[in-house]
């Protein structure tokens, strides 16, 4: 239990001092995670939403199976990419394992299936209220997916929210891809497994304070800066 | 089999919903111009008709033939829907969006918002909402986004029914014009009155199958038969 | 039933998959593992949640034993550890004169190499080769990779790498990712790695099963385990040697 | 690459063979995160609902800090679970560390807030449409509730497949509080990081094609099962 | 302030949206009894007016006051709204959800679900999804389930805009019979020959303001302001 106050009381004494290697895992951890949160979006929203206003013959089987897709394990995803991208596998000569990109590609891997599956559920309704009069302006699919992702906006932004929390808060994948190499693939949530493994769990769930108080932060941006948005319309 | 002055033709058409036909087998000609009023009591299948004609309800079997290639049909056709269906924007965003779809010029897309909003009285709400007019504005605004990109085929679901007596007699005189400048319009109404204004012909609908067609005169003045008969006098229909 | 934190580096080798049915058929103890890091294995011992503890980092089982958290540390075995290096062996280690020298060699030709960085018995031996050779590891370029992972993820990083690591030759042998990888350099008694047993003290957490600490101590150091443990080979190598005194 | 091919005849092997491990850590994998699944679902889809249905002072920010919760490091939850459970920690005497049960405690820790928070967005629609007929039934809160959750169960489904997701990949948490005991705690994730460790990609990607399948497998389950009765209302 | 026969008095009641007044200030008392066409062009706040009066739409100042406490008031009301909301639910279960509320047993439940069923005839329709009905079968379902609590009051909102002829008659009298047998009316429409059928008072609103209110046949047959003449007339009100 004292543990928990002296994390407190380190990550307070981490933030106070601006501790250079925080400061320098807690950015790295933020490029890896928007980055893999941008890139997951423009995958996964289109085709969420096609999943939405699309009538095919698997599309049941095709949107249990992206359900399903959201329990992919981070540490087989993990091992794949790594598979793929050491000096043996198929893109072993790009040199990426053991780089940011690595960790972002891992990332969107495991957060692409969540987004995707929020999106169509959030979409599907929309695309009921739409359905008629979409249809009836004789709109083409990729106008259907714009309006629909638009108008939607509010609701696709707890997807993404949940993209990025996962994103942010995810371990298993990048220790393996990324290697938590010193100053070159540390990120928070490396660092407090590497902490806890120590045994110095203070500083580990002061690192992990530090995390949570980075999520709100982006979570609180996010926030303000949508209301002043939303006023307008809906 | 569709001859030229025919625009669209019905062929045996059923439209089936959770084993029961709501709808047909009907067959139906409707002409290349003139202003044809669908009426029937509710659950007569109006709305279905018109939507299998507009191609937004799948038809169950039968075919439904326009005199030009779908394709083409279904790009100058507009609807306005029984409920109308408003985008989670502004008033002047939601008349611009069909002028948007086909790429039209800002200036153009200005000009057309400003024409239509004035013919509906909306020009005071352009900014607001659409999601938080009241009844009736929602039905103006659906009527000058269909009007907007002025469609060859405009169906029309029961587009007056939440309107003031002003604002009625103001839509027909658009509607109207609309029809005089080579619009063909498809309504349904319950109101036998503006039945009588507008219809150049009339389409009768029972328990989904059409039970007398013609022109308007006609059919108002001496229906054939007596279902059609007890419904125009407001009688019970069975 | 009682609880074992260990290191990574000892589940590694396999050798638990060996002692632990021959002890539930003997004593009719289960003797459930945690395996965790060094660090985390002292933490757990340290809070009573585990009953026992089998580390191999000297310093902080005596620091350990000397905060009263366990009565005594009873050295059961030893295995040694070794360099593991790409087969091409840039910084010619294979040939060194000692732990110190190829270390020496491999800080020279600036080659990768992988170190645990996660304070645990094995990194703090490396720590203490390196200041043996007289370098330190605080001023290595980015050739010197603190990873800050356990043995097996430290190897799947070396492998990708294709970079020098320190390893426990029992790890190394149950690795199964070699890649590109060999063992280039063994054999100093510097790199020998004591492996010794702590109970956790039951004056002191009262829950403590003392009684299956014993069961378990007796066993690790009769000569059946002696047997077992002198006598497991992987790839006809033996890993460990039985040292506890009877 | 090769190791993939392997992985996937070692996924195959361990399952025609029906590997009594593989079975055991299997159900456990199941259960706890079924268990967790379930009362997750308890506490999140009453509190999402709830929070759609609310105003009050700080509904925002309330929202803001659930949404932000979706990033919780799951390490960060273990470290916290594992000190409370701790024998020197307050609930240490009921003596849960390294039981099926601490993992299923820290993995309702990491899932609520995702369930809460997409269940939040899912009511939001619903309650907008249904506002004014509940409100003008005079209906209490508990029955505006029960009628979003109940009317609103297919869109709630994907945020409780989502947690469920969440949940079975999880190994951070688990690990720490679960301890990875052979035999007792030992779940599919945590075997894999085992096996990972090890080394041993083969049997670690078997073992991860399994989990991924068996997500699929309640995945198609749940959705056969939902389709039957829903063809009736929505 | 509040007499015996008056239900409720609004006393300067405002409705203010986006800064905008959309309703008010209102003065009015409705008295305990009677059937009360509130009439108006759109956007007037006609729909303003039922919703704060029945307390789903917050009054932004001003009061409005019960003849009994709110709570009670709030328990005996009932409101079918101008756009029916329809539960993704059965016909059958829409019917009963409103009993099922008050723990009505199962029995009385189900009476009451087979007789207004019968009133709206929707009979034949109980177990279709309500999501599906065509427009006017949704506003009967939405007046049956207002009415199945046999409320002390009961706001309509245009129920019969997408009805049939037949339809509306039916709805007329059972609407009639509602308010000979005890319930207090209050109801929006656009036809007049509707208001004239059923209305013992009429409140015209213009502009979100009240401007002319009194006995039906006073202000139908003889309006006192030039702009509610004009609307009777269904002239141009400005
Ligand atoms: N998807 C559906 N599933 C089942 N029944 C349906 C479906 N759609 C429509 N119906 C039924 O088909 C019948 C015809 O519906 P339609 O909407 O065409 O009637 P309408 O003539 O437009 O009536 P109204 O005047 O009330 O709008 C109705 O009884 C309706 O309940
Ligand atoms: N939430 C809102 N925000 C802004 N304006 C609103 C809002 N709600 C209603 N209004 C506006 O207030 C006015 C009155 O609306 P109301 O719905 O009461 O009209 P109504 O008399 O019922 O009209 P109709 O006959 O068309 O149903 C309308 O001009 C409408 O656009
Ligand atoms: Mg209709
Ligand atoms: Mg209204």
């Amino acid at each position: 239990m004292n543990e928990i106050w002296a994390g407190m009381l380190a990550a307070f004494r981490l933030i106070v001092t601006l501790d250079a290697d925080l400061v320098e895992i807690t950015l790295r951890s933020l490029q890896v995670s928007l980055s893999a949160l941008v890139i997951a979006c423009v995958i996964a929203l289109p085709l969420g939403t096609w999943l939405a206003i699309r009538r095919f013959r698997f599309r049941r089987a095709t949107i249990a199976t992206l359900n399903a897709l959201m329990g992919l394990p981070p540490v087989v995803v993990g091992l794949i990419v790594y598979l793929l991208l050491s000096r043996s596998g198929p893109f072993g000569v790009l040199g990426l394992l053991f780089t940011p990109t690595a960790m972002i590609i891992a990332q969107v891997i495991i957060i692409t299936p969540l987004i995707a599956s929020l999106t169509h559920q959030a979409m599907r309704e929309l695309w009921a209220e739409y359905h008629d009069l979409l249809i009836s302006l004789n709109t083409t699919s990729r106008q259907r997916i714009a309006t629909l992702i638009w108008d939607g906006r509010r609701a696709l932004l707890t997807g993404a929210l949940a993209g990025f929390g996962r994103a942010i808060g995810e371990v298993g994948a990048i220790m393996i891809v990324g290697g938590n190499i010193d100053h070159a693939t540390r990120v928070l949530t490396t660092a407090i497994a590497l902490e806890t493994g120590k045994g110095d769990f203070a500083l580990a769930l002061g690192l992990g304070f530090v995390l949570i108080a980075l999520a709100l932060l982006v979570n609180f941006a996010i926030h303000t800066l949508s209301r002043t948005e939303q006023e307008g319309t809906w | 089999m569709v001859d030229a002055s025919i625009l669209v033709a019905l062929r045996d058409t059923c439209v089936k919903r959770r084993g029961k036909t709501i709808l047909g087998p009907v067959n139906l000609d409707l002409l290349d111009d003139g202003f044809t009023i669908v009426l029937g009591p509710n659950g007569a299948g109006k709305t279905t008709l018109l939507k299998v004609l507009h191609g937004v309800e799948r038809v169950s079997s039968g075919t439904v033939k326009w005199s030009v290639p779908d394709a083409v049909a279904r790009q100058t056709q507009a609807y306005v829907f029984q409920r109308p269906v408003m985008l989670r924007r502004s008033v002047r965003q939601n008349l611009a969006y069909p002028l948007k779809l086909v790429g039209a010029s800002a200036s153009d897309i200005d000009n057309g918002v400003t024409f239509w909003a004035a013919q509906i009285g909306l020009t005071e709400m352009l900014d607001r909402p659409a999601t938080r007019l009241s009844g009736g504005e929602k039905q103006k605004l659906a009527l000058g986004r269909a009007l907007i990109r002025t469609p060859r085929v405009l169906f029309l679901d029961e587009p007056c029914a939440n309107l003031d007596g002003r604002s009625t007699r103001e839509i027909e005189g658009v509607l109207q014009r609309a029809n005089a400048a080579g619009t063909r319009i498809i309504m349904t109404t319950h109101n036998l009155g503006q039945a009588r204004r507008l219809a150049s012909d009339i389409v009768f609908l029972l328990n989904g199958r059409l039970h007398e067609q013609g022109r308007a005169t006609d059919v108002l003045r001496a229906p054939q038969t007596p279902e059609a008969k007890a419904f125009f006098q407001g009688d019970i229909v069975e | 039933t009682m609880k074992l934190a260990v290191t990574t580096s000892f589940h590694n080798s396999g050798l638990s998959d060996v002692l632990l049915p021959v002890i539930l058929e003997d004593t009719g103890l289960e003797v459930q593992l945690l395996v965790v890091g060094t660090g985390q294995a002292l933490r757990l011992g340290e809070a009573g949640d585990v009953d026992a503890i089998l580390v191999h980092s000297r310093a902080a089982e005596e620091a350990f034993v000397a905060k009263g958290f366990a009565p005594y540390r009873r050295e059961i075995m030893y295995n040694d550890f070794v360099f593991i290096g790409p087969q091409s062996d840039a910084a010619k280690i294979a040939s060194a004169g000692d732990a110190a020298d190829a270390l020496t060699r491999i800080a020279e030709t600036e080659a990768p190499f992988v170190s645990r960085g996660d304070e645990s018995g094995t990194h703090k031996k490396e720590l203490s080769l390196w200041s043996a050779a007289q370098l330190d590891p605080a001023q290595f370029g980015s050739w010197y990779k603190a990873v800050g992972a356990g043995m097996g993820a430290s190897l799947n990083t070396a492998s990708g790498l294709d970079a020098y690591i320190l390893a426990d030759r029992a790890s190394w042998l149950n690795f199964a990712n070699k890649g590109t990888l060999a063992l280039l350099f063994s054999g100093d008694p510097a790199l020998f790695n004591q492996y010794a047993y702590l109970p956790i003290d039951p004056a002191r957490h009262p829950h403590v099963k003392a009684e299956a600490q014993r069961t378990l101590e007796d066993w690790l150091t009769s000569p059946k385990a002696e047997a077992l443990i002198n006598g497991y080979r992987i790839e006809g190598t033996s890993l460990f040697v039985f040292n506890a005194e009877g």
